[in-house]
């Protein structure tokens, strides 16, 4: 495996990587966001779509994040976050919120990720040498969301090795379903045939961001810069 | 027929013996039955099976399952966080877990929810597709129908249920507030004994809209109402 | 098979028959009545006991029969009929009443069947040359009751013909749930050897109610003339 | 985000087209979608495979699933009433039934719930205690699961559900009142396309407690509110 010096040059910011997500959100689609970094996909507002936020424990079309002073304390996201209710939410219990995600009325779950291989698998719930895991709701909702997003950094922040690999090393938590996926270094579609870079960090080449990769890149003709919000 | 309603949370949990399997709803602190906890902490039952959504926190303050794990009360867990979701975080339960002092089952949060409901609604197991293809589902029994792969889940049934509700009547109708209700109704239909500790109002029978109760008192056996602070807690 | 000419002797009213069985409900015990005859188990009222009536279209707890007038459109018990509102009632969707029902929750239900058998099993959802079958929740009850109590005339009333067989000739409803039966000729009770006749009708000896019975009848030294209610 | 809101049951059903399957909802006559199965009868659409508890009445006056079966819209019906409940009900379905002129699969009514609520939970299958032992468990697999036996059962799939609702707010969210309910909410769930028609009233989002709603907007598509009778159903 080739060394990964930790880069010097600026990577994209979480919130630019979220909103980078949230922008490919369309009208109406009813929206899981992961605990940790996926939650700012919610700070993204486009007024032109309607986003319904759904989490695990059984919240159907929440608000957003409660202001200080404005906390319901029977008010969370699956996050722990306060939330404030929004006019249409609907509450279900923990069977039907999963009844909910399990037939498939959850149109993308965006989370985090150790790693992601090209064939779509992603493991984000067990590391290997400890005992146990965290799975949460995150295995029924990529079992059975429509689409999962991902968020993550590019390599590992600890030591610099590439985290989209060939194939997955950690345990994963399910096999071919990421669809999107995004770094602090582009914007990626999985295909059929692997990665395809859709959008480069400024600053970034193609070939920069290969290095940082383990799969081999697919490098489309219209690459672009990545696009931040308006 | 003999009142539902108990004074204390101590008598609500006395006769509860050892090695029973309990269930304890609750998720991000919401919903959590902390005052029946303490008082089963209190009360001491051991060797005790505990079926929730994770197991326990490091909030001292606010009792949890982590309270009866680190009392040595418990023996099992089924939960869906079986290491902590940031290294730092080492509870009780994680600690005793890779101490091998404490069992566990990592159980994905929909297929623990699918599999309480199967409990209570009297279904003998069943297909989920979660899990297919990771190391959870080695060793289930899989199947194919219509071109999609499921694994054979059984149900969680429990000797009792911890509940949290918002409002109560006095033959057990129960309401939730918001996302207080999690797994609150589902695990007391799964329990052959439900006890609930009731933040807001224990109100006559009658005083409840029909169409407004979120678990039909049938499935309730034991009611207490939370005092106030510092008696009760409120967290 | 022998003849059964139609007895002359006075049998039993079909309100003593269900006052009967009502009379062997228990305190705090959840009913569930089938359509018809069973139905008329809740006009016996016994203020020392708490009795909660379950209707699988989703009631629990409903109240009596609604007099002319104060009927709610909106709520009918599962024989159709205008119930009214009682305190504490709760009301679920259908695949929460049949959960309800599978999980064990119904004590006894009440209903009325063509034919019943000696080692329990019953029928009274299909007869042979007419296609399909009226099944209703039946099945679902007669498999997860904690009882079921049958109530139903001794023999066909078009041909006199026994109704309390060896086994049963039609297609069953489930096997070998039946703890009690009333019928216009007396109690009895399903034991692991046969039919126990516990009372008999007034006026009616054990033989002569044998007469009109396929299966042999075990005739207890404590038999006991029919109780009416109070 | 598209208005759910139509103006007329006729708008509302306009694009239904032959051979799907569709649910219908209700039980003794209470939560039946008459005016959406009325303006279904006007539009004709045929081949239609319909799950419901029964098969129609023989009340001229109040549109049900009959009406359709009587028209011949209908090739096959899942219901729990495939003969008639006494003898000289003879209703359209069981003439045509008796004449093979339409397709049946008899259902127990907890089975089907559970088939229809299985659906909409994205269960592949479930091992159910009803019917084992009787002749509609005849041919379906068996397994022995703690010592009692149970059958498979697989869930019941719809393209549309036609429902009745008493109160709605302009999301879909539903309230239904008493035994209104019954296969309501589970059939919503479980059908690709729901239809609603409302009895009370149509409310802005907003208006509606989130801790009182029955059926969460997300399953529902297309909202009716029900015109003053005679231009309304009401039975």
């Amino acid at each position: 495996m080739p060394e990964h010096p930790k880069s010097e040059k600026p990577k994209l910011e979480r919130q630019a990587m979220c909103d980078r997500l949230a922008m490919e959100f369309q009208d109406g689609w009813i929206v899981n966001l992961g605990v940790g970094m996926p939650t700012l996909c919610s700070n993204y507002v486009d007024p032109g779509k309607t986003i319904i936020n759904h989490s695990e424990n059984g919240v159907i079309g929440y608000g957003p994040i409660a202001p200080k002073g404005q906390e319901d304390r029977h008010l969370v996201n699956a996050g722990g976050q306060f939330v404030l209710a929004q006019p249409g939410m609907a509450i279900v219990h923990h069977a039907d919120s999963f009844a909910f995600i399990r037939s498939g009325m959850v149109d993308v779950t965006v989370m985090g990720a150790y790693e992601v291989s090209e064939n779509g698998d992603f493991a984000n719930w067990r590391i290997p040498n400890r005992k146990g895991g965290g799975i949460g709701g995150a295995m029924d909702l990529a079992a059975c969301a429509q689409r999962v997003f991902i968020a993550m950094e590019h390599t590992n922040p600890r030591d610099g090795t590439p985290r989209l690999l060939k194939r997955c090393k950690l345990p994963i938590t399910a096999p071919g379903v990421v669809k999107m996926l995004v770094t602090d270094l582009g914007l990626f579609e999985v295909t059929a045939q692997g990665f395809l870079l859709r959008e480069h960090a400024p600053g970034w080449t193609p070939e920069e961001i290969q290095h940082e990769t383990e799969a081999k890149l697919i490098i489309p003709r219209d690459l672009r810069e990545f696009r931040f919000r308006d | 027929m003999k009142s539902k309603v108990y004074q204390t949370f101590d008598q609500a949990v006395s006769d509860i013996p050892n090695d029973v399997t309990i269930m304890f709803p609750g998720f991000s602190g919401i919903g959590v039955p902390r005052n029946l906890i303490a008082a089963l902490h209190r009360q001491g039952a051991k060797g005790l099976t505990g079926i929730s959504n994770n197991a326990g926190t490091l909030d001292a303050k606010a009792p949890d399952v982590g309270t009866l794990i680190e009392a040595g009360q418990v023996k099992k867990m089924y939960c869906a966080f079986t290491s902590p979701t940031h290294p730092s975080r080492v509870t009780a339960f994680v600690r005793m877990y890779n101490n091998n002092e404490i069992e566990a089952e990592t159980v994905p949060q929909g297929t623990m929810a699918e599999r309480i409901r199967a409990a209570g609604a009297g279904i003998g197991a069943f297909y989920t597709p979660t899990s297919v293809g990771t190391e959870l589902a080695e060793g289930k029994e899989h199947r194919v129908i219509n071109g999609r792969t499921y694994v054979l889940e059984y149900p969680l049934h429990a000797d009792y249920a911890f509940i949290r509700a918002w409002k109560a009547d006095t033959f057990g109708n129960l309401q939730f507030r918001l996302t207080q209700r999690n797994f609150n109704p589902i695990m007391a239909m799964a329990a052959k004994t439900t006890i609930v500790e009731v933040e807001n109002d224990v109100v006559p029978m009658g005083e409840l809209d029909p169409d407004a109760i979120h678990l039909p008192g049938v499935y309730v056996h034991r009611i207490v109402r939370i005092p106030p602070a510092p008696q009760g807690i409120w967290e």
